[in-house]
């Protein structure tokens, strides 16, 4: 069983993301399971989404506590100790930053994080993206184009037809260029020997 | 001198209670006090209504008196719910009925209580909302099911069990909930005031509010022989004091505006009013808080009057004293 | 049709199909979104219902009363204070026997204030008369919520159908909804025997006297019998229908010969299987999962427990200075059957509080150490004012304050 | 053992959610609550008490109001069979009972018996109720003045025959004299015809104690009504001065009557305060005497009275038009003495005086020292009239009136009855109406050898009783009245109104003491204890109380606005 956890901002689309990732692997023909940190916090406070894939019944319900990649939605989340907690060994963090993967494996480190070296890191700038293609600071197509294409454990496909169920017209056109693009910033399949591993 | 002869034990009683010209809602045989105010009231409401009604209850003297099973005096469909739902049980029907496209119209009725106080906030709801409903409070200015306990609506003075008189309170200390105010906020399509001692005015104002579309809210002052301390013969006569000195202002309102009032020619002191009530009887004397108190009581019928302009020089046809002339020869209600 | 769907928006999906003519609601969390979805549904014309945007869960249980009093199909959602709130209507809609269908997005009740999720709400309510089903996962909810119109319409009973609040509400996963035309021909239209009608105008309310409130609450009681036998044929329909079916009214799986046993009600059963199947659980055991609350099913129980030694009961709320609900109600069952297992009894997860996959196996290994009859499981005595004699004992094992 | 039912009753059996079946509670009789209970009782209403005539006012009121003008005037004509003449000529004692003159003002009650009269002519409607039983009795009737007319018409509606004698060519007694203004000549005459036609045997210019004798009637007849009035005037001299031409008043209103002419003189005096005096005085006024004065030793009516003073017994507002026309009315004042030139009259001597009512007698008293002198070429006396004893001094035994029982029996005999003016009292038209109904019935129980049981007059029911609340003030309907100025012939002052405004006035009646059937019991009880019989034979109208459910709050008997329901304790 995949166990994502997607970190982000009350208003930045974070549930969304892990609801669109469930759908995504459902349209697969995979079963999955999406829900929220079911926190109380308002607007801008730092929340979790919690995703399961796999390809037999899910029965578990309880939250994810040993993810095996984590989804960060702004940097500014790595300063929170919640956000890293529980990370096993060999997962991998997609983090949304202007910043190079390298960058943000010293910075954890001066946060006083021990990261083990099993660890990956990639980023992308989802952000200006989002800001750049839709106008609005709305990274999760992005990234989650962007850890599709890192782990190949879904086709873009799945993604694209996921946005489709939920958007239509202008939103849906600006969500499938960001989606493109997204994936287009990460080497595709790079983490793929880990999902397999 | 000629009397009545008792009854005959030859005459088919059911039969001739069966062909009265009126629609009977409520049947006898119920267990209303002697001289019911309430009780009047609602046979009153459900003649002017007509059989295709529904009614939802607060539970109060009305319901208990009513439906002592397995008998009911109701031969409209009838519900009981809670004290603090009528409002809202009956909004329910109405948007069922609605739903189904029945056309049978819905009542709601309650005390002072379950309107004023408790009930309050389900048919400020259900007024919001626009349900085509018309709430009836019978107001009887006590918690009077429960042994007589003063509520939002108990007027100023008055000695109920927890607004006692004694040495240093003269009864309740609080005024009389300006509900028809709050009512008014809520600018629903139309909403009145009736008292049992204008009975035809009563039944013009059920009709009215039956007929307009949407909530519709009708307070009808109803006395309460046992709670207001007046004899039982006294229920009609008590009201129509209660309406000619002021103290309860008979009108109708439109939208929140007020369109209609029943004018007062000859406004009657209070005192009138309060001597026939032993809910009164601690302001009757002379020591200087009960005449303070009775000056009060009558400031306060002299500001309604004032403020909703209820007196009159001429006769009107709907002043107190022409509203409920009688017509001879069974036309009451022509 | 299988959907990726929100827990709730399944709900709404589901309730739609019933056709309902009313639904009330006042939105707390975390049913809103089951409210929401029907006012969606209402609003794309795809559901033909009057939607009350009531002032309080007061008067949302008010107006379904009134609503399927005069021969309207009924429905109406909430959750914690809310539950509470309606609690004097429950009671009344269950006396006059009117049927309606609730959800009950189970949730902790304050104070201290907890949105999450657990089942102090519906628990509070247990005695008003309701039929109250407890939902394992989102399928489950949406095929009881179906079933339990018929159950509620044939019994004359209101249903309260119970799914975890977040852990089932706003959880998406993939869910079989059943086709309209299933759900019609599962379904008849609604009909009330006691529906307001000037053509047949009875009283509905009344006051009864001592001489005949016996027999009155007995014939409510007596309903109970018969919304047993009307569940499991109601599921049992339904299985014949579309293929699956929800527990009836115990649903028993896992080692059928073990001499232990797990009984648990809700979506922690979900995590207590998965554990299970995992191997997680480190021993053979017998897994309950109690389905219908209200009726309580003491036979079916006396019977799944046969051969048990042991039986863990899980309670997710609290009836405090007694100690857990559901498994006072088990051992009333059990009470003077010859072999009876022990029964112990945990609360956990009040509050939202997470219930691992790995707890379960600690609290088969504490049944081993003599345990008391009832204790908080997950308790933290690190985190209590005065942590006492235990305050070192780790965290997940038994632990009674008392 | 105790008390035991036959067998228990079997127990309701419950029901899902405590439902019950509509109107059930019919079968709790909480009539058991009771102490005391309504009757509806129609108690006596002042007006009628007042009516010398008897007439049920408010029954008759009530048909008029609920638009029924000609049950209105078969009620009415039920005591009265000339109420186009009681109408016109009565003093309508009535209205000075009237309880609603303590409310706004009286009901007009003269001018709805007046038009009702007046319809019934034009209309031509008979009377009703001769339908009845027939009887063999034949009754004598001596009189064909209103009370012989009356008790004549009573006993035909109850089915005897009926013998009238009257020494007159015609009947109408001394209606005959009422000036056409007040009483048109054709109005009596066709009241009187339409009397006469229900069967009655008219025998006019048949006079008792000349054409046939007291002892004649006795033999032929099964009883007696003697109602032969007061023919014969009162002597009248002045110190036993009399002018030469002395003429009486009476006399000369049958002179205008019969031969249509009055003497003119420059200055009349009439003498007397009653209706003949003020009657007379108005004519002679029309006919040319230039001045007509009245003199009286009686007050005006209505002028302050000490108790006991004597005020004109002629009708107040007859008197009060009197002046309006220039009739000059000498109160507190009788003749000293007659100046006289040979035996012509040049004047009078008027004196200061009063007259006292003292027990049953008048005192008559001048004072001395207070004479003025009026100079006049006429002094009329109309001091009234006396019993004629001619065939009845058998009867009279030296008394002035023919003394009479309650039970209109003549003292000492057995079928011989009497009324109208020849007995005591009396002197109004309505007042002969009354006492010829009150003989018929008498005669009516003799043959049928009941009890004479006189009615005692009713009680009528005080203001107190009724419930003002629920009448509105309205002013009250006046007769149209021809100005003082316009009064110069003879035809009528009095004008009436249209069936409308009499509608409404008729309206106006309180109904003391009879059912109004305004509903207000029926609308008012909390119990719904008051049934509409809706003219069902087997029950009485309009309403009954259903005891099974009446709690005895009283709510009914408070509020019936005309005193119709009384609380009695439970039995």
């Amino acid at each position: 069983m995949v166990e994502i956890r997607i970190h982000g901002r009350g208003g930045q689309g974070n549930v969304l993301a892990a609801y669109l990732l469930a759908t995504a692997a459902f349209l697969e023909g995979k079963y999955s399971q999406a829900f929220p940190s079911f926190g109380a916090e308002r607007r801008g406070a730092p929340i979790a989404a919690f995703v399961r894939i796999e390809s037999t019944p899910i029965l578990r319900r309880s939250q994810v506590t040993a993810p095996r990649y984590l989804i960060l939605q702004d940097h500014g989340l790595l300063r929170i100790a919640e956000t890293v907690t529980g990370l096993v060994r060999e997962g991998a963090i997609l983090v949304n930053s202007p910043d190079s993967a390298d960058t943000i494996r010293s910075r954890l480190g001066e946060e006083g994080f021990s990261i083990d070296p099993s660890v990956r890191i990639a980023s992308i700038p989802a952000t200006r993206l989002a800001m750049e293609l839709m106008g609005r600071p709305i990274p999760n197509a992005p990234l989650l184009s962007a850890f599709l294409s890192l782990t190949g454990i879904l086709s873009a496909d799945s993604l694209v037809q996921a946005l489709s169920g939920r958007f239509s017209g202008d939103v849906l056109q600006k969500n499938l260029s960001l989606v493109k693009a997204g994936g287009s910033l990460v080497e595709a399949g790079l983490w793929k020997e880990t999902v397999n591993a | 001198m000629t009397s009545s002869e008792p009854p005959s034990p030859s005459v088919d009683w059911a039969a001739l209670r069966n062909s009265q010209p009126r629609f009977s809602g409520m049947e006898s045989g119920h267990g209303a006090c002697q001289g019911c105010g309430q009780a009047l009231a609602t046979r009153l409401v459900l003649e002017a209504a007509g059989p295709d009604v529904i009614v939802a209850n607060a539970t109060g003297c009305l319901e208990i008196f009513t439906t002592p099973w397995p008998q009911s005096a109701w031969t409209v469909p009838w519900i009981h719910s809670l004290f603090e739902n009528a409002a809202a049980v009956a909004a329910g029907i109405e948007v069922a009925l609605r739903a189904q496209g029945r056309k049978t119209r819905v009542l709601a009725f309650a005390g002072d209580g379950g309107t004023f106080d408790i009930g309050f906030q389900a048919l400020s709801g259900m007024l919001e909302r626009n349900h085509d409903v018309l709430f009836v409070c019978f107001d009887n200015e006590a918690y009077m099911n429960t042994g007589i306990q003063r509520s939002g609506s108990t007027p100023h003075g008055a000695w109920t069990n927890t607004s006692p008189a004694g040495k240093v309170r003269q009864g309740k200390r609080h005024f009389k909930k300006d509900l028809l105010a709050i009512i008014a906020a809520h600018g629903i399509p139309y909403a009145a005031t009736a008292s049992v001692a204008y009975p035809s005015d009563l039944r013009t104002k059920v009709r009215r509010g039956l007929d307009i579309e949407g909530p519709s809210f009708l307070l009808v002052h109803s006395p309460c022989p046992l709670g207001w301390g007046h004899d039982s013969a006294l229920t009609v006569a008590v009201d129509r004091l209660a309406v000619e000195t002021g103290l309860f202002p008979v009108l109708e309102m439109e939208r929140g505006h007020v369109v209609e009032t029943m004018k007062i020619r000859n406004p009657r002191p209070v005192r009138e009013y309060l001597e026939l009530q032993i809910r009164f009887q601690h302001l009757l004397g002379d020591s200087p808080e009960a005449r303070e108190e009775r000056e009060h009581l009558q400031a306060l019928a002299d500001a309604n009057i004032e403020r909703y302009g209820l007196r009159a020089e001429a006769p009107g046809p709907r002043d107190s004293e022409g509203a409920d002339t009688v017509r001879r020869g069974g036309s009451r209600w022509g | 049709m299988r959907e990726a769907l929100e827990g709730s928006q399944a709900i709404a999906r589901a309730v739609a199909l019933c056709r309902p003519q009313v639904v009330a609601a006042y939105p707390i969390t975390p049913q809103t979104h089951i409210v929401e979805g029907l006012a969606r549904l209402i609003a794309d014309g795809l559901l033909a219902a009057e939607l009350v945007s009531v002032e309080s869960e007061f008067s949302a249980a008010s107006v379904v009363l009134g609503a399927a009093a005069a021969g309207s199909r009924s429905y109406t959602a909430s959750a914690s204070q809310g539950i509470l709130l309606m609690s004097e209507v429950l009671y009344n809609i269950s006396g006059l026997r009117i049927p309606v269908v609730l959800t009950c997005a189970n949730r902790a009740v304050s104070s201290p204030v907890s949105i999450w999720n657990d089942h102090q709400d519906s628990m509070a309510v247990r005695d008003s008369g309701w039929i109250q089903l407890y939902c394992a996962d989102n399928q489950e909810a949406v095929d009881t919520t179906i079933q339990a119109f018929r159950i509620s319409e044939r019994t004359e009973l209101p249903v309260m159908v119970c799914m975890d609040g977040f852990t089932l509400t706003h959880t998406l996963e993939p869910i079989d909804l059943p086709e309209a035309a299933q759900v019609d021909a599962f379904l008849p239209p609604f009909h009330f025997s006691r529906t307001l009608s000037s053509v047949a105008p009875l009283s509905q309310g009344t006051l009864v006297s001592p001489e005949f409130f016996t027999e009155m609450r007995y014939l409510q009681h007596r309903a109970f019998d018969a919304a047993e036998r009307e569940i499991l044929e109601t599921d049992r329909d339904w299985g014949h229908l579309v293929g699956r079916e929800c527990g009836g009214l115990l649903h028993v799986e896992g080692d059928r010969e073990a001499p232990v046993g797990i009984l648990a009600m809700g979506s922690v059963y979900g995590t207590l299987k998965d554990a299970h199947q995992a191997g997680l659980l480190g021993r053979h055991v017998r897994l309950l999962r109690l389905r219908s609350f209200r009726p309580f099913p003491a036979e079916a129980i006396r019977r799944a427990c046969t051969g048990l030694a042991d039986l863990l009961v899980l309670d997710r709320a609290l009836s405090p200075g007694s100690g857990g609900i559901v498994a006072h109600e088990i051992r009333s069952a059990l009470y003077g059957v010859p072999g009876a297992p022990r029964v112990a009894n945990v609360v956990v997860g009040l509050g939202g509080r997470n219930v691992p996959d790995g707890i379960f196996r600690e609290m088969l290994d504490s049944l081993e150490k003599n345990p008391p009859a009832f204790s908080f499981f997950d308790l933290d005595p690190r985190k209590l004012p005065d942590p006492g004699p235990d305050a070192s004992a780790p965290s997940g094992s038994l632990f009674s304050p008392r | 053992m105790g008390i035991e039912r036959d067998g228990p009753p079997s127990p309701p059996r419950v029901t899902p959610g405590g439902f019950a079946f509509p109107g059930t509670t019919r079968s709790n009789h909480t009539g058991s609550w009771r102490l005391e209970r309504p009757l509806y009782e129609t108690s006596a209403s002042p007006c009628h008490g007042a009516c010398p005539a008897h007439e049920e006012i408010p029954v008759y009121l009530d048909h008029l109001a609920m638009d029924r003008p000609r049950e209105a005037w078969e009620s009415l004509v039920a005591a009265n069979p000339i109420p186009a003449v009681t109408g016109r000529v009565c003093p309508h004692p009535c209205e000075s009972s009237c309880h609603r003159g303590a409310f706004d003002a009286a009901v007009s009650i003269h001018s709805v018996e007046r038009f009702l009269g007046d319809m019934a002519l034009r209309e031509g409607w008979s009377y009703p109720g001769f339908d009845g039983e027939k009887r063999d009795e034949a009754v004598a009737v001596v009189g064909a003045g209103p009370a012989g007319l009356s008790c004549a018409y009573h006993l035909r509606r109850f089915g005897y025959r009926v013998t009238l004698f009257d020494a007159l060519p015609e009947a109408g007694g001394n209606c005959r004299v009422i000036p056409d203004y007040r009483l048109p000549g054709e109005v009596l005459s066709r009241e009187v015809e339409r009397v006469l036609a229900v069967g009655i045997d008219f025998r006019p210019g048949t006079k008792l104690g000349r054409d046939l004798s007291l002892e004649d009637l006795e033999e032929g007849f099964s009883a007696v009504f003697l109602a032969p009035g007061r023919q014969k005037n009162r002597s009248y001299s002045v110190d036993h001065a009399l002018p030469g031409d002395l003429h009486h008043g009476l006399d000369l209103l049958w002179e205008w009557r019969n031969v249509g002419t009055l003497p003119r003189w420059e200055r009349a005096i009439v003498v007397g305060g009653g209706n003949t005096a003020i009657d007379l005085a108005r004519s002679l006024l029309r006919t040319g005497t230039r001045e007509v004065h009245v003199v009286t030793d009686e007050e005006l009516p209505g002028a302050p009275s000490q108790p006991g003073r004597g005020v004109m017994p002629a009708i107040s507002r007859e008197v009060g038009m009197a002046l309006e026309e220039g009739v000059r009315i000498h109160p507190g004042r009788r003749i000293g003495r007659l100046i006289l030139r040979e035996e012509r009259v040049v004047g009078v001597e008027l004196v200061h005086a009063l007259k006292e009512i003292e027990g049953q007698t008048p005192v008559h008293r001048a004072f001395e020292g207070t004479e003025t002198v009026l100079e006049a070429d006429a002094v009329i006396p109309a001091v009234g009239q006396e019993v004629d004893p001619a065939g009845i001094a058998r009867l009279l035994r030296n008394r002035t009136v023919l003394p009479v029982l309650a039970t209109g029996q003549v003292e000492g005999e057995t079928r011989i009855f009497a009324g109208g003016d020849a007995c005591p009292g009396g002197g109004i038209v309505s007042h002969a109406v009354g006492s010829g109904h009150h003989g018929a019935r008498m005669i009516d129980a003799l043959l049928r050898k009941k009890e004479l049981s006189p009615k005692t007059p009713p009680t009528p029911i005080p203001y107190s009783s009724l419930n003002r609340v629920y009448f509105e003030r309205r002013p009250a309907f006046a007769l149209q009245e021809a100005p003082p100025e316009a009064r110069d012939g003879f035809s009528e002052i009095e004008t009436t109104g249209p069936l409308p405004l009499l509608r409404q006035e008729a309206d106006r009646c309180f109904s003391c003491g009879h059912c109004l059937e305004c509903d207000n019991c029926w609308t008012l009880c909390p119990d719904g204890a008051v049934l509409k019989t809706g003219g069902r034979s087997d029950l009485p109208v309009p309403y009954v109380f259903d005891y099974d459910y009446c709690k005895g709050c009283g709510l009914c008997a408070r509020e019936c606005p005309s005193g119709h329901i009384r609380m009695v304790p439970e039995p």
